[in-house]
């Protein structure tokens, strides 16, 4: 399937993009952290240490086992600073 | 909901005003500013960083759970995004109820959920380089209070 | 200490903007704005009496408080006197720190101070009468918080 | 001694001034209040609970056996309603 990323603050920067389409087989957010980790370096080290990145789906904040079947929007992202 | 994302600044005293407008209920109002603060003299400016898609629905999100919770009469979140520099502020968050207990504590509510999850990102810019300002444990902690 | 007590009306945004100046060092600007509520629908005015040669002494105490007990940049107290209406502002306490959270407890320790300690009272001109407004044992309990 | 006494809200509706100078020998707030009563009805309704009545000397708050010598100004109201 096709699936829209988006990256934000150092997430974004280390991966050296804002947004891409890929084509997964990924199941779960954790099974397209492993795929795009083993894809390149710079997926590796935005995702080094998945502790400290959060992730959204559609916009909704949840956790990595969460399912991608008919999701559309992934974002990956540091904690929030704002405030 | 009259919350917004925006990358001009506002002015808190209009901002008040029109959240009365002419209400003879409200009692207590209470505003929150936040402004970006040159903690050792090196500050250049901050770049706030944000979620388009998901910002408003979580300055919503966390909205509704304070009108779920409080008997407020209104509630408003303003967050700027760009480039902002020191002494500028960066947004606000206000309160109006009928008490000054609701209006007090509905405002720190706000601002706890704020700070953890709304998605923004501040960067400084600082003479020495630019880092990404690293989030709290004490900020997430903050959230249990509620 | 910049605290006073007028008849006329305040302006927020002026008075928050004065307090920031061109300073750096606030991160945290906490406002509160205590407004005539007419809670039945049947209120004509509030009048508010004080005790000139006290009212100052009552609000600088109060505010040196604050100051030994968090760190602020700037606090000011403002109260009004005189016959207000349903809508109107009555006072407002503003609390400058690095902080939020020294923000926050101060302005609301101001309140807590300010509603018991310093001498204002309160008269309700109703369309059925006049009375004044007792005070709230809640009130004088609050000040056992801090 | 002379001494000035103000009045506020209902303490000072009921006895009906906003300040007076009085010629006393109480020696402290509750000798003046029990000497105040027995002299007019005005001033035994102000001070009819004197646990609701404040005392303040001198712009200071103080308690019902506080001395008065050496003070200049005396007030007495009702529990503050600011804020």
């Amino acid at each position: 399937m096709k699936l829209d990323i988006v990256y934000f603050a150092w997430v974004r920067e280390r991966i050296g993009l804002p947004r891409e389409t890929v084509e997964t087989d990924a199941r779960t957010v954790r099974e397209l952290v492993a795929e795009l980790t083993a894809r390149e370096d710079r997926y590796a080290a935005a995702f080094v240490d998945m502790d400290v990145v959060k992730v959204a789906i559609d916009q909704e904040l949840v956790d990595l086992d969460a399912p991608l079947a008919d999701v559309r929007e992934v974002a990956f992202f540091p904690p929030m600073t704002g405030g | 909901m009259v919350s917004r994302v925006q990358e001009k600044d506002f002015d808190v005293g209009h901002e008040l005003a029109a959240l009365r407008g002419d209400r003879v209920d409200i009692g207590a109002l209470v505003n929150f500013t936040g402004l970006v603060r040159d903690t050792k003299g090196d500050l250049l400016a901050l770049e706030l960083e944000h979620y388009p898609g998901m910002t408003l629905k979580a300055l919503q999100k966390i909205e509704s759970e304070a009108v779920a919770r409080w008997d407020l009469q209104a509630c408003l979140i303003i967050h700027r995004y760009g480039r902002l520099e020191p002494g500028q502020q960066i947004m606000m968050v206000a309160t109006a109820s009928a008490h000054r207990k609701a209006a007090f504590e509905a405002a720190d509510f706000l601002m706890d959920f704020l700070k953890s999850r709304a998605p923004f990102w501040k960067k400084e810019h600082t003479r020495d380089g630019s880092d990404w300002v690293a989030a709290k444990n004490a900020d997430e902690m903050a959230l249990k209070r509620w």
